[in-house]
C-alpha cells in the first residue's frame, strides 16, 4: 500500500523525529509514506475569517497537486491536518470560493481529495489488530498520557476523527502498542500554542495545566501528534517544574516515536536525542531496551 | 367577467390568474394564519377550499385553465399530518400519474405547482403564491385553452 | 460607568463588517457564559468570551478591540465546540485582529521576535504567529 | 331561479380599510339569482345577525352568502342564524375577504382588495347555487372512556370521568399507575410529599367501581370515530394471576436473582419477580421475563414453591383484549433525555454525577438511600453538591431548542432538601435564567437563596471532570465575569424533558398530529389545549410537552370535561359532510374501496324481487366516513360524490373564475 504523504514544513526541520519514525513504522506495517514531489507550507493556521479566501489559497494548492498523485493524502502534524481537512471541506462544499481559489492556483480541483491523518490510516487502513500483532518491543507497565490538542479534533463538524469530547483512538493504539494509556482531563486541552511567540507566561501555564493533568494521574510519558505542543510542553516543562511544586516533568515524544520503538525500530533512528527531557532512563528502567 | 385585467393597472403590466386548490386543514389554515399575522401578498390567487387534497379530481385543474387560469396551485397538508392521515398521499400518487394527461393536454408543467403548507406554515405560503406569481408572469398568459370557454359547460357534469 | 444605546451603535457599519468579516451573528449569543467557562485563556483576556460577544451586541466596539482578548486566543475553539447557538467566538475575535491588522496596523513587531524563539521553534509557530499578529 | 341574499360584512375596519364593501355589495346585485345584498359593520354581531334573519323573511331568500372572515371563525355562527330563519344551514355560504383578502392585500386605494373580494363572492354565489339541502348526521355514543397513561395527569381524568358516572379503563404499560410523580420526593412549592398526595389518588383509582386498571399493557391498534372506537390492548403476562394474588409478597422475598431497578434509575437492585415501589397499584408482582431463569431455562421457580395462592403460571401468554370506547384520553407522560449525550458533563463515566430525577429518589424516603443524600460511588454524604441546569434544554447543538420549564423550580427545591438533609452542606446552582413564573414560585426560589443558602451563579459549566475523588466543574459566573471552578462531590443535570420513546407510533395508531419534538398537537393553542384534530380523542399532561404537576392535573380534569361533556347526550350531531355512492351507475371497480382511509366503504348487493343478487355496488358507512373525498376523486364511472363538496358545486365555482 502505497499512501500520498504531505509532511509540512515543520516535519522536515525541528520536528524530524516525527517524520522518520513515521516512515520506518509504516514500512514495517508493509505501507509506504509516498511524500508528494511537489508541496509548500499550508499555512499553519485555518482562516477563521470568511472573507479571507486568500489563506486557503496555499493548503489549496498542496491538495490540487496531491490528487493528481492519488485520492488520499496522509500528514502527521495535527495543524497541517486540520489545515488541509478543512480548506478541503471548503473546496468541496463552497462553489464560490472554490472557483475563486481556482482562479488564484490555476488549477481545476474539487475537494475529491480523502485528507486522513497517520492515526487515521493505521485504524482504519492497517487496523490496529494489526498493528498489536507487529509489535516487537511491547510497551510494558508504561503509563502514557495520550495528549490530543486542539487542532486534531475541532471542530468535531469539519474533523470527526473521534469523538470531540471523549476521544479514544489515540489511547486505542497506545494499548495495541503494549502501553498503558492513562485518562487525564486536559487531554483535549490547548497547550498555548502560537502564543510562544510573544506570551511565554501563557504558554507555561497552559502547557503546565496540561503536563500537571497528566502526571497527576500517573503518566510517565506524554505522546502527542503536534511539533507545536511538543515544543511548548518541553520548553515549559522547567519554568512549571519551579512554580508548581511536586511536579515531575515527563518525556513529551510523537506518537510515532514510541510506535516505531514498540515496532522494534533502531532506537537511534527515532529521533529521541532531538527532544529536551531524555526519554531512555524511562526506557531501561521499564526494561523495554 | 372577472376583474383580473383591471388589475393589472395596481401593479403595473400583466396580471396573471391563479387558481389554488387548497385543503381545509392545513394550507387554508396556513392561509388563514397569514391573514391574521397581517402578512402581505400578490393577489393574484384565487382559493378554492376542498376538505382534502385527496378530493381534488385533475379534471379541476385542467377546467382551471379551461377557464382562464394562467397557473394552478395545488397544496396540503404535509406527508404525514394529512387530517384524513392518507388523503394527501393519494393526491401525490394521483398526482404523478396524471403529469403526463397534463403535458399531453397541452398544459406546461411549469403552469402548475404542488406544495404542502401546514398550518403553521404563513411565511411559506406567503412565499409559495409570490414565487409562483412571479414565475407565472414570466411565462406569461396561457393562450392554449382560450376561447374553450365559449363551448357549452357540458363537461361540468 | 454608564453607557448610551443608539440604534447608530447597535447596528453600525462597524459592527456589520464585523459580523461579515467572521460569519457570525451576534443576535445568535443567549449569553449562557458556556465559552467563558471552557476558554483555557479568558483568565487572561480583559474581556472574557462572553462578554466581547455581549459588548458586541450593545455596539460597544472601541472596548472589545482596545481589549486584549483578539490577541490572547489561541484559536483552540473549545467555545465554538461546546457552544449551545454554534457561535465561534474564535472567529469573532479572528474578525477583530483582521479588522487592526488591515489597517497595517501589527501586533507583533518582527524585529523583536526572540531570536532563539526563530531558531528553535517549530516553522508552523512562527507562520502561524505572523499570520496572526503582523499585517 | 334562487332567490340569494349576499352579505358583506365591514368587519369595523378589518376588512373596509381595504376593501370597499358598498361597491362588493352593489357589484353582486348584478349576479343573477342575488335578489338582495348589502354592506353592515359587524355581521356577526347580534344586530348583524337580526338583520340577516330579517332580510331571509322579508326577502323570502332560499340562499345566504355572507363575506366576511375566514369559515373556520364564524361559518357555524351564520350557519346556525339562517337555520333559525328557516332556510336550511348548508344553503349559507361564507366568502373569505378578511383573512385572505383584506387583511394580506394592504392596497389603501381598496381597488385590489375590492376585485379579488368580486371575484371570490361571485364564486361562492355560483357554488351555492349548487348547494342543495343537507342534514347532519347522528351517531350513537359508546360512554366508556379509555385513558392511555397512568401517571398524574391520566389518573385525574380517569378519576374525574368515574365520578361523573362513566366507564374508564385505565391502560399503563408499567407493572403500577403513578408514573413519573410516584419517583418524586418533595414537590414545588409546597413541600408536600409526592407520594403522601399521590398514593391515596393511586388507591382511589383501583377501588373506583367505574375504573378498570390494565397495568403492564399497550394499546395495539385503534379503529373507529368518534362515539365509536374500538381498540385492540395488549395485556402483557405477568406470571402471576392478579385476581388470586394477594400481594403477601413472598415471592419477592424468596426470589434469588437481582437486576438494575428501571424504577431506581440504576441507582439500586431489584428482584427479578417485582413491583416497582412498595406501595404499587396494583400490589401484583410481575415477572421480568427476560432476567428469570425458570422462565428462561427452567431454572428455580422458588417463587411458585412458596406462592400461597399458588398463582404464579410461568406459561402465562400476553392476552390481546377488544375493548370498545366512546372517547380516548392520552396521557403517555415524557422522559428524561439521555445524558450520555454530553460528554463534557461526564455522565455516565464519572458515578457521581446523576441527573435531577435520581437526585429525587435520593431524596425519597423511600428511596435506594430512605432519603439520606449519598454520592452513588462511594456512599459518602456530599459536604458539596454542583446543580448544572439546562442540560439539553435550550441547546439547539446537542439537544433541544425549547424550555423543559420545571428544572428551575425543581432544582431550587433539591438545593433546599439538601441544606435540610446535610446541615452545612453547599450547594451551587449554574443557571441561565431563573424562570419562576406560578403562583409563589418566584418566592419559593428566592428561599432557596436566601434561607438555604443556594449560591445561584449565572453562566453555564464547561466541562465535569474528575480530580482525587472530587468532581471538578469548570464554569463562569457572567455576571461578575470570571470563570468559576468548583470541587465538589456530586454533580446533578437537570436534564431536558423529551417525549417518550415510541410517541410517534402511538400518535399514528391514534390519526392524532406531533410536532418535531414527538410532543403531540393540541387542536389549538390557546382554544382548544386538550383537544386533537381527531374528534374524541383528548390529550393531558406532559405527552403534550414539558409541564409541572398543577398544570397535568389540570389538563387530566379538563380531559375528562370534555370526555363527560360528549357523554352527556346519547347521541351526537356530525356534520353531513360524507360521500354518496350513485347505485345505477357504480360498476364495482371497488377502487373507492381501496382508496379509503377510514374503509368506510362496504361491498353491498342489489337484489331483484326473487332475492338473487343482480348486482354488486359500493356503499359508504355515514359513521365512518370523515367526508375527505378521496373516493370522490379515485371514483372511474364518476358514481360516488361528496356531499357539500359535490363535483357540481366545484365546478360551478370554477366556472365563475
Amino acid at each position: 500500500m502505497k499512501i500520498p504523504y504531505y509532511p509540512g514544513c515543520t516535519l522536515n526541520t525541528v520536528a524530524k523525529g516525527l517524520d522518520t519514525s513515521a516512515r520506518g513504522a509504516a514500512e514495517a506495517l508493509g505501507f509506504e509514506m509516498a511524500e508528494l514531489s511537489q508541496w509548500n507550507c499550508c499555512g499553519a493556521t485555518f482562516p477563521l475569517s470568511t472573507d479571507n479566501v486568500m489563506g486557503l489559497a496555499a493548503p489549496a494548492k498542496v491538495l490540487s497537486g496531491a490528487r493528481k498523485e492519488g485520492d488520499t493524502l496522509t500528514t502527521l502534524c495535527s495543524v497541517c491536518y486540520n489545515v488541509l481537512k478543512r480548506t478541503n471541506k471548503v473546496i468541496k462544499d463552497n462553489r464560490e470560493k472554490r472557483a475563486v481559489l481556482n482562479g488564484f492556483i490555476e488549477e481545476d480541483y474539487d475537494g475529491s481529495l480523502n485528507i486522513l491523518h497517520y492515526l487515521e490510516v493505521l485504524r482504519d487502513k492497517v487496523g490496529f489488530a494489526k498493528v498489536k500483532e507487529a509489535v516487537k518491543r511491547p510497551l510494558k507497565g508504561v503509563k502514557v498520557g495520550a495528549y490530543y490538542g486542539c487542532m486534531l479534533l475541532r471542530p468535531f463538524e469539519d474533523i470527526g476523527i473521534d469523538n470531540a469530547e471523549r476521544p479514544t483512538i489515540f489511547e486505542d493504539l497506545l494499548k495495541a502498542l503494549g502501553a498503558t494509556p492513562v485518562e487525564f482531563p486536559d487531554k483535549i486541552e490547548c497547550c498555548g500554542a502560537h502564543l510562544a511567540m510573544n506570551n511565554e507566561a501563557v504558554v507555561t501555564k497552559l502547557s503546565g495545566n496540561v503536563m500537571a493533568s497528566a502526571t497527576g494521574v500517573g503518566a510517565e510519558l506524554i505522546v502527542t501528534t503536534c511539533p507545536l505542543c511538543q515544543y511548548n510542553l518541553e520548553k515549559s516543562a522547567p519554568k512549571v517544574s519551579q512554580e508548581r511544586p511536586g511536579f515531575g516533568a515527563v518525556p513529551v515524544v510523537y506518537f510515532t516515536q514510541i510506535l516505531g520503538l514498540a515496532l522494534g525500530q533502531d532506537v537511534a533512528s527515532l529521533g529521541f536525542d532531538k527532544s529536551v527531557i531524555d526519554i531512555m532512563p524511562l526506557l531501561k528502567n521499564k526494561e523495554i531496551i | 367577467m372577472s376583474g383580473h385585467e383591471e388589475q393589472s393597472g395596481t401593479t403595473g403590466g400583466y396580471e396573471p390568474k391563479i387558481m389554488a386548490f387548497v385543503c381545509n386543514w392545513c394550507t387554508y389554515a396556513g392561509a388563514d394564519l397569514a391573514g391574521t399575522s397581517r402578512m402581505e401578498y400578490r393577489p393574484n390567487v384565487r382559493i378554492i377550499k376542498l376538505p382534502c387534497t385527496g378530493r381534488i379530481d385533475p379534471l379541476f385543474i385542467i377546467k382551471a385553465f379551461e377557464n382562464g387560469a394562467d397557473g394552478v396551485l395545488v397544496s396540503g397538508c404535509h406527508p404525514g399530518d394529512c387530517h384524513y392521515t392518507t388523503g394527501n398521499y393519494h393526491a401525490r400518487r394521483r398526482w404523478i400519474g396524471f403529469k403526463h394527461l397534463m403535458e399531453f393536454t397541452g398544459i406546461d408543467m411549469r403552469r402548475l405547482h404542488f406544495s404542502w403548507v401546514s398550518a403553521s406554515e404563513a411565511i411559506k405560503w406567503v412565499d409559495l403564491i409570490n414565487n409562483v406569481t412571479d414565475e407565472i408572469k414570466k411565462l406569461g398568459p396561457f393562450m392554449e385553452y382560450r376561447g374553450l370557454k365559449d363551448a357549452p359547460p357540458q363537461a361540468a357534469e | 460607568m454608564k453607557i448610551t444605546l443608539s440604534r447608530d451603535n447597535i447596528e453600525s457599519a462597524l459592527i456589520h463588517q464585523i459580523e461579515r468579516i467572521s460569519g457570525e451573528d451576534f443576535k445568535r449569543c443567549y449569553q449562557c457564559g458556556k465559552c467563558s467557562a471552557g476558554c483555557p485563556v479568558s483568565y487572561e483576556m480583559e474581556v472574557p468570551p462572553s462578554q466581547v460577544m455581549r459588548l458586541l451586541q450593545l455596539g460597544m466596539t472601541k472596548e472589545v478591540t482596545e481589549a486584549n482578548s483578539m490577541w490572547v486566543c489561541v484559536g483552540c475553539l473549545q467555545c465554538y465546540s461546546r457552544c449551545p447557538q454554534s457561535v465561534s467566538v474564535a472567529a469573532v475575535l479572528e474578525g477583530l485582529r483582521q479588522l487592526t491588522l488591515r489597517k497595517g496596523e501589527d501586533h507583533q513587531q518582527i524585529k523583536d521576535v526572540p531570536i532563539p524563539f526563530l531558531k528553535k521553534a517549530p516553522q508552523q509557530a512562527i507562520v502561524c504567529g505572523f499570520r496572526k499578529f503582523v499585517s | 331561479m334562487p332567490r340569494i341574499g349576499v352579505f358583506v360584512c365591514q368587519c369595523g375596519n378589518n376588512i373596509a380599510a381595504t376593501v370597499d364593501t358598498k361597491k362588493v355589495a352593489e357589484d353582486m346585485a348584478k349576479v343573477p339569482g342575488v335578489v338582495y345584498t348589502c354592506d353592515y359593520k359587524f355581521m356577526c354581531s347580534s344586530p348583524g345577525q337580526e338583520m340577516l334573519k330579517q332580510a331571509i323573511k322579508e326577502q323570502r331568500l332560499d340562499g345566504i352568502i355572507v363575506s366576511a372572515c375566514s369559515p373556520h371563525m364564524h361559518e357555524k355562527t351564520f350557519r346556525k342564524a339562517s337555520e333559525a330563519a328557516g332556510i336550511n344551514p348548508y344553503r349559507c355560504e361564507v366568502t373569505n375577504i378578511r383573512e385572505q383578502c383584506s387583511w394580506v392585500h394592504h392596497d389603501q386605494t381598496k381597488r385590489v382588495g375590492t376585485i379579488k373580494s368580486n371575484d371570490l363572492t361571485r364564486m361562492t354565489i355560483e357554488r351555492l347555487k349548487k348547494n342543495s339541502p343537507l342534514t347532519r348526521i347522528k351517531i350513537p355514543v359508546k360512554k366508556k372512556a379509555l385513558v392511555i397513561g397512568g401517571g398524574i395527569a391520566g389518573i385525574q381524568a380517569a378519576l374525574d370521568i368515574a365520578e361523573g358516572g362513566r366507564e374508564v379503563i385505565l391502560v399503563e404499560k408499567e407493572p403500577s399507575i403513578g408514573g413519573n410523580m410516584a419517583r418524586l420526593s418533595e414537590t414545588f412549592p409546597t413541600m408536600d410529599c409526592s407520594q403522601c398526595i399521590l398514593t391515596p389518588k393511586m388507591v382511589e383509582a383501583e377501588l373506583h367501581e367505574n375504573i378498570k386498571l390494565y397495568t403492564y399493557s399497550e394499546v395495539e391498534k385503534v379503529d373507529g370515530y368518534i362515539g365509536n372506537f374500538t381498540v385492540q390492548i395488549r395485556r402483557k403476562s405477568k406470571y402471576v394471576d392478579e385476581d388470586r394474588c394477594t400481594g403477601c409478597g413472598e415471592c419477592i422475598e424468596k426470589c434469588p436473582f437481582k437486576t438494575d431497578s428501571q424504577f431506581e434509575l440504576g441507582l439500586t437492585k431489584r428482584k427479578v419477580i417485582y413491583t416497582p415501589f412498595p406501595q404499587s397499584v396494583p400490589n401484583v408482582p410481575v415477572i421480568d421475563a427476560p432476567n428469570c431463569p425458570k422462565i428462561q431455562k427452567d431454572k428455580c421457580g422458588a417463587c411458585a414453591i412458596v406462592c400461597g395462592p399458588k398463582c404464579i403460571d410461568f406459561k402465562m401468554e400476553d392476552k390481546i383484549v377488544t375493548e370498545e370506547f366512546g372517547a380516548i384520553v392520552v396521557a403517555t407522560g415524557y422522559q428524561l433525555m439521555p445524558n450520555e449525550r454530553f460528554d463534557e458533563y461526564g455522565y455516565g463515566r464519572i458515578k457521581d454525577v446523576i441527573n435531577g430525577m435520581q437526585f429525587e429518589r435520593l431524596a425519597s424516603s423511600s428511596g435506594p438511600t430512605g432519603g439520606e443524600i449519598r454520592r452513588p460511588s462511594d456512599g459518602k454524604v456530599p459536604k458539596s453538591i454542583v446543580f448544572i441546569q439546562c442540560v439539553g434544554s435550550r441547546d439547539e447543538k446537542k439537544g433541544v431548542s425549547y424550555c423543559s420549564k420545571v428544572c428551575c423550580m425543581y432544582t431550587a427545591k433539591h438545593t433546599m432538601l439538601y441544606s435540610h438533609k446535610v446541615h452545612g452542606g453547599q450547594s451551587y446552582v449554574f443557571y441561565m435564567d431563573i424562570r419562576s413564573g406560578g403562583k409563589r414560585y418566584e418566592e419559593f426560589t428566592r428561599k432557596a437563596i436566601e434561607k438555604d443558602n443556594a449560591m445561584y451563579l449565572r453562566g453555564r459549566v464547561s466541562r465535569v471532570y474528575e480530580k482525587d475523588g472530587k468532581v471538578m466543574v469548570q464554569g463562569a459566573d457572567t455576571l461578575s465575569g470570571t470563570q468559576v471552578e468548583i470541587e465538589a462531590d456530586m454533580v446533578v443535570l437537570a436534564t431536558a424533558i423529551v417525549s417518550r420513546d415510541g410517541a410517534d407510533t402511538l400518535a399514528q395508531r391514534l390519526g392524532i398530529g406531533y410536532d418535531k419534538y414527538k410532543f403531540y398537537n393540541e387542536y389549538h393553542p390557546k382554544l382548544k389545549p386538550v383537544e386533537t384534530v381527531t374528534a374524541g380523542i383528548y390529550l393531558a399532561g406532559t405527552c403534550m410537552g414539558p409541564m409541572d404537576i398543577p398544570e397535568s392535573v389540570a389538563q387530566g380534569s379538563a380531559a375528562a370535561s370534555k370526555v363527560l361533556a360528549l357523554f352527556s347526550s346519547d347521541e351526537m350531531a356530525r356534520e353531513p359532510i360524507t360521500s354518496v355512492v350513485n347505485k345505477v351507475t357504480c360498476n364495482a371497480c371497488w377502487d373507492c374501496v381501496t382508496a379509503c382511509p377510514y374503509s368506510a366503504i362496504e361491498r353491498d348487493t342489489i337484489k331483484n324481487r326473487q332475492g338473487e343478487v343482480v348486482r354488486w355496488v359500493a356503499k359508504v358507512n355515514d359513521g365512518v366516513c370523515q367526508g375527505c373525498g378521496v373516493c370522490v376523486a379515485a371514483c372511474r364511472s364518476k358514481s360516488i360524490d361528496l356531499k357539500g363538496y359535490t363535483d357540481e358545486q366545484v365546478f360551478a365555482a370554477i366556472n365563475a373564475f
